[in-house]
């Protein structure tokens, strides 16, 4: 068949760039016992790319991977600067507008963080205390339309990252910290007080996460959404769920114990590219 | 480049009864209130220190010269970053209990004054002091030979001439609070910046976020400095031309 | 009136002035001359206690200089001084920056400061320029509103430190005339210039100084009289300062 | 006090990671501190020319880069960047992108003010100098490069030296484009180990005493030079 | 040699020369004065072309300084200009003080330039000093070596502007004799300056200006002759210039 749009590109350069993220635990991150990239989403990437080596003929396909962010990732997917990342961003409409997004790679869920002491078990008993959340991510938005439409007199604060927050909650500054449940699985793996804190309540938002790619190229589309529905269908993709998020990690060989949701068994079951934003 | 561009994005609701045009504007609000606090703060330690630092008692000096440089040789961020999650802990139990128990925004809005206050306040000194040695220095010996006392020739004849002579370098000092006061993004406060970096991530339209920031800090450096101009030809005197930048 | 008995003074471990002793009568006009750097402006500036002195005694009036402290601004009220620069206030009016020290220092009221000011403002010929500020007067003006604004204190004595070199040719006089004129009037005056011209017309006495140390200290008529009977440093400087 | 300090997250370990941000913050410095006074004097001189509409972009373009926080500049070159390398140099897809923006964007950022410092430079030479200068045949641009500019230096030196080390101080902003500099490094190491206080406190006394050496170096060679 | 015909200039609106006519040809030493602001820098900045003007025209050694344009820089290595604040390179020693301009300018090779430097440096009484820093000596003396650099030149005229009145008056005298010599040696020289006694002892003529306007110009003993045979002007400047 003729190759167009990022095939062709790929097929011309003999080279496919990836992007990672440096700490998104365990979706994508530098493992800093080897300084290499390594995470659920990163080897779904990778699964890709074998995937094209075969469509193309090209086993000798080289692979590039260039570090990005929150902020720069669709400006560098839409000037060619990376080909693809696979790294837990949210499926949104928003997104939809500059950028592909694949077939759901993983479902994910916002809990809430707290202090075992400080006597939150959900959301209602936020009531007159303080929540931090991360800065420019799905769930604060949800997280303050969800006060609004409540009437609740919870204060929400924004930390500028993941780890800030989870220093806001340490400190007593805010009582809970709502994010997605891996996020927070993953920070407590960090701390050394991880004793005292629980993940809790009701799962509220579902997040579907995504690979993205260039907008209309539906042949890598195509080549992409049927690599990540295969995984899911045969039985692979749990098998590296299980080993990302029940197995220790590394780079300290810890376990993040984050059994399977129904949500992700559903969508194992039938792959799909549907985000929860509609 | 196959960018969508949408500059009506700012109309569109963030979040129930909330446009994304109120945000940044909220942003706008913050940036100027805490610039115009810190400014506050910085004219008047500044104008404290920078007159000591040319005080003829060596203890004063010393002192005015030790505080200009702490303040002056640490990254404002790390200043600030200091203040916030460093000071509290540092605080006796009951007044740390107080801080933390602040709420979150009065408790960052605090830190992030303090910390741009007492920054700007160093760098305010430098310029008050250069601005008394720049005086002939034949103006204070003028003053003492009247008969005033070395606090009244500061108020009476060194301290109106300097002020005139430093408002170039007061500007330009005056439009830095608002752009020093974008790290306080960092520690979570939604001023401008931050709000430009959240309508990135919300909005998927970084250029058109960025851009509409970067106007509004524009807007606010333009008015910083129309009104010191402003203020610069109310005080200025005849028949003196003060040479400006 | 003004008695300097053997003051000496350091910089670090440079000597300024060395041993400096003179005596000025009330009434008299001594000029003071000499190469530049050799300590003039650092000796009367010791009279009113602008700069300090490590050894000897200055007595002002029978006030002692070296031992004011607390009174030295009640002293330097006492004393008028002018200086090469004039150093008129910039942000204030010719009035404001006759009548301020006077209602600061001295407690007048602000009409009986304000008149006195303009008194001696019309003294110097420049009761005209009574509203205008100290930029919109050429040199000349400038210095002699400083003399007026001296004056206005009511001082025992007036110091001069150069107050006509920084001024154009043509605008020397009218300074120099209206300093004539105080000598004239009976004013006690230490005048550091090198406008021969004047110290003849109205000096009692000049003091030459090189080195920081005061080399002469003679009358009038003596120092202008033989050049040839003064001390080589005298006849070298007098040379260079006369030639044209 | 309520707080226990324990300093020991600086360790061997993570003194090499330190040492490679603390590589990153000079990096960053040196290169935009000579990039930028190269095109902060050309800036300058573009001022100052008589021809409008040159002095017109170099006066838009000094007071955009004054007027927009440094947190901006570099984020929109974050975002401008990549487009800007790959077409104008056919950027390596591998390139660390947030060195090239962050390189590039400081640069671009302190020109405008070296340009300042520069243009300042070049007023505080008495205009009898030009005069002089002319007055013995040399043409204006002899005028300007051999009179004019070595004497602007010198005169500015203390203040460039002085705006390398805001730079340096600024560089700590790099944490907003995720590179990671000393500060970031030891923020990082911080959160790792839950001793953000103390790393803090460890970051902040470094900057002290490296800043306060350079001014002190500042100071003796403007004395130096003065007398 | 120079000639200036009916030289007009304004500033904005503010005319500074008005219709000025002179000539001076080669060998004479003309003298300008007049009181402050009356143009006489700027007339004689117009002379090598750091001034522009309006109406009229200059010509120098038979070259049109208005119309030289891209010449300009080739006039001006001919015509030797002191200033009154020397203008000495800071950042460059003596002896690059007095090359630079030779080799960048002239084109001559670097040891010819200060042969011929050193030369002229001797011949001021400067021989000595030839690699200190301008910083590192006195006024006169840094004034002196402002002279040797403009002669390093070989000018066929030199301009003065009031080259002694940032001196201190035992300076002045240094500078003065290095000029009275070059004049005596034939060289054609214009100075702006108040030393009267310079003027009587070397001028060939006296140019009187006021507001622009050239008043007077006539021979040196014409003008110091009988005062009261001068317009009103000159004698009431030149009456505040003398007195003293
Ligand atoms: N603050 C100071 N520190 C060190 N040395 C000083 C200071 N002020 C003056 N001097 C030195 O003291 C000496 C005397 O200075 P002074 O100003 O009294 O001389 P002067 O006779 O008034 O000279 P001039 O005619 O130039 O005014 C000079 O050598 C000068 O360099
Ligand atoms: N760049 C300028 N712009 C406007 N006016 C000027 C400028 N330069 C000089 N002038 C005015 O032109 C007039 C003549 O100036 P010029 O310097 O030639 O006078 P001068 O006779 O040399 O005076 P002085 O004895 O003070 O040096 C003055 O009134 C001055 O204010
Ligand atoms: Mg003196
Ligand atoms: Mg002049």
């Amino acid at each position: 068949a003729d190759l167009s749009g990022t095939l062709k590109k790929i097929k011309n350069d003999k080279v496919i760039v990836l992007g990672y993220r440096e700490s998104s635990v365990p979706w994508s991150y530098i493992d800093s016992s080897t300084n290499k990239v390594v995470g659920y989403s990163h080897e779904t990437a990778l699964l890709i790319v074998d995937a094209i080596k075969q469509e193309l003929g090209l086993p000798d396909l080289q692979v590039r991977e260039i570090p990005i962010t929150a902020q720069n990732r669709i400006s560098l997917i839409q000037n060619g600067s990376i080909d693809l990342e696979c790294n837990g961003t949210t499926n949104t409409a928003e997104r939809r507008r500059q950028v592909a997004l694949s077939d759901t790679f993983a479902i994910t869920q916002t809990q809430l963080l707290t202090k075992k002491s400080s006597g939150v078990h959900d959301m209602s008993d936020l009531a007159g205390k303080t929540v931090v959340v991360t800065a420019g991510s799905t769930s604060e938005r949800y997280m303050r339309t969800y006060v609004q439409q409540k009437h609740m007199d919870t204060n929400i604060v924004s930390a500028k990252d993941h780890s800030q927050a989870f220093l806001m909650l340490q400190s007593d500054r805010a009582a809970a910290f709502f994010m997605d449940r891996d996020v927070l699985s993953a920070l407590l793996l960090k701390a050394r007080d991880a004793a005292d804190y629980v993940v809790t309540g009701r799962p509220q938002t579902k997040e579907a996460l995504a690979c993205m790619l260039r907008k209309d190229d539906p042949q890598f589309k195509a080549l992409v959404d049927k690599t990540i529905a295969a995984m899911q269908t045969s039985g692979k993709a749990e098998k590296m769920y299980n080993r990302w998020f029940m197995s220790p990690i590394p780079p300290k060989g810890d376990v993040l114990n984050a059994p399977l949701s129904d949500a992700m068994r559903e969508l194992y079951a039938h792959p799909n590219d549907r985000s929860f934003d509609e | 480049m196959n960018y969508n561009w949408h500059w009506g994005v700012f109309f569109t609701e963030a979040i129930p009864g909330q446009t994304y045009l109120s945000w940044l504007l909220s942003g706008l609000g913050l940036t100027v209130s805490m610039g115009l606090c810190a400014w506050a703060i910085g004219l008047v330690l500044g104008s404290i220190v920078g007159v000591m630092r040319t005080a003829p008692n060596r203890w004063l000096a010393m002192f005015a010269a030790a505080y200009v440089e702490i303040f002056r040789n640490i990254p404002l961020l790390a200043q600030l970053f200091i203040w916030y999650f460093v000071v509290p802990e540092l605080l006796p139990q009951a007044a740390h209990a107080w801080v933390v128990h602040l709420q979150p925004q009065p408790q960052q809005m605090l830190a992030g004054v303090l910390c741009l206050g007492m920054y700007t306040s160093a760098r305010l000194a430098v310029q008050v002091s250069a601005g008394i040695t720049s005086l002939p220095g034949g103006q204070r010996n003028a003053g003492l030979a009247l008969g005033f006392t070395l606090v009244q020739t500061y108020r009476y004849v060194l301290l109106p001439m300097t002020f005139r002579i430093i408002i170039p370098p007061l500007t330009s000092e005056f439009m830095t609070v608002f752009k020093n006061s974008a790290v306080m993004s960092m520690i979570g406060m939604l001023e401008l910046t931050a709000q430009g970096q959240q309508l990135v991530d919300y909005t998927s339209q970084p250029y058109e976020s960025f851009t509409a920031v970067t106007m509004l800090y524009l807007l606010i450096n333009m008015t910083a400095l129309y009104v010191m101009r402003w203020i610069e030809k109310r005080v200025q005197i005849p028949g003196l031309v003060m040479g400006r930048r | 009136m003004i008695d300097l008995s053997n003051v000496s003074k350091w910089y670090g471990k440079f000597k300024v002035l060395d041993q400096c002793t003179a005596r000025i009568e009330k009434g008299e006009v001594v000029v003071v001359c000499g190469p530049s750097g050799s300590g003039k402006s650092t000796l009367i500036k010791c009279v009113n206690g602008l700069e300090s002195f490590q050894q000897g005694s200055i007595v002002v009036d029978d006030v002692s200089v070296g031992v004011a402290g607390k009174n030295l601004p009640t002293l330097r009220a006492r004393v008028g001084m002018v200086f090469q620069n004039f150093e008129l206030f910039p942000h204030l009016s010719i009035t404001e920056n006759l009548s301020i020290a006077q209602i600061k220092v001295l407690g007048r009221g602000k009409e009986e400061a304000v008149d006195c000011g303009l008194k001696y403002l019309d003294r110097v010929g420049l009761r005209t320029q009574a509203d205008k500020y100290p930029g919109q007067l050429s040199g000349g003006q400038q210095q002699r509103v400083a003399i007026a604004r001296a004056l206005a204190m009511n001082p025992v004595c007036m110091l001069f430190d150069e107050p006509t070199s920084a001024l154009d040719p043509e605008m020397v006089n009218e300074v120099l005339d209206v300093m004539v004129e105080l000598a004239q009037d009976g004013m006690t005056m230490i005048c550091v210039t090198h406008e021969m011209g004047f110290a003849r017309k109205v000096a009692n006495r000049v003091i030459f100084m090189d080195g920081g140390t005061i080399i002469e200290d003679c009358g009038k008529d003596a120092f202008f009289g033989d050049i040839s009977a003064r001390p080589k440093r005298t006849q070298t400087f007098l040379s260079k300062i006369l030639a044209h | 006090m309520s707080y226990s300090f324990d300093f020991s997250s600086i360790d061997a370990g993570s003194i090499t990671v330190l040492a490679e941000g603390m590589q990153v913050s000079l990096k960053i410095t040196l290169i935009a501190m000579v990039a930028g006074i190269i095109w902060g004097t050309v800036l300058a001189l573009m001022r100052m020319s008589s021809i409008k509409p040159i002095s017109w972009f170099a006066v838009a373009y000094i007071n955009l880069f004054r007027s927009v926080p440094l947190v901006m500049v570099l984020l929109w070159f974050f975002l401008i960047v990549p487009q800007l390398l790959q077409g104008l140099l056919g950027l390596s897809p591998s390139t660390d992108v947030r060195m090239a923006s962050a390189l590039l964007a400081f640069s671009l950022f302190e020109a405008a003010y070296y340009a300042e410092i520069i243009r300042a430079g070049i007023q505080s030479v008495r205009a009898g100098q030009l005069n002089a200068a002319l007055a013995l045949g040399m043409h204006a641009g002899q005028a300007m490069r051999l009179i004019i500019l070595p004497q602007a230096f010198r005169n500015m030196a203390p203040l460039l030296l002085t705006q390398a080390i805001v730079l340096f101080q600024d560089t700590a902003l790099v944490y907003a484009s995720a590179l990671a500099d000393f500060f970031g490094q030891a923020y990082g190491i911080g959160e790792r180990d839950g001793r953000v206080v103390e790393m803090l406190i460890f970051a902040g006394a470094v900057y002290f005493c490296i800043c306060f050496s350079a001014s002190l170096f500042v100071k003796f060679y403007s004395r130096r030079t003065r007398s």
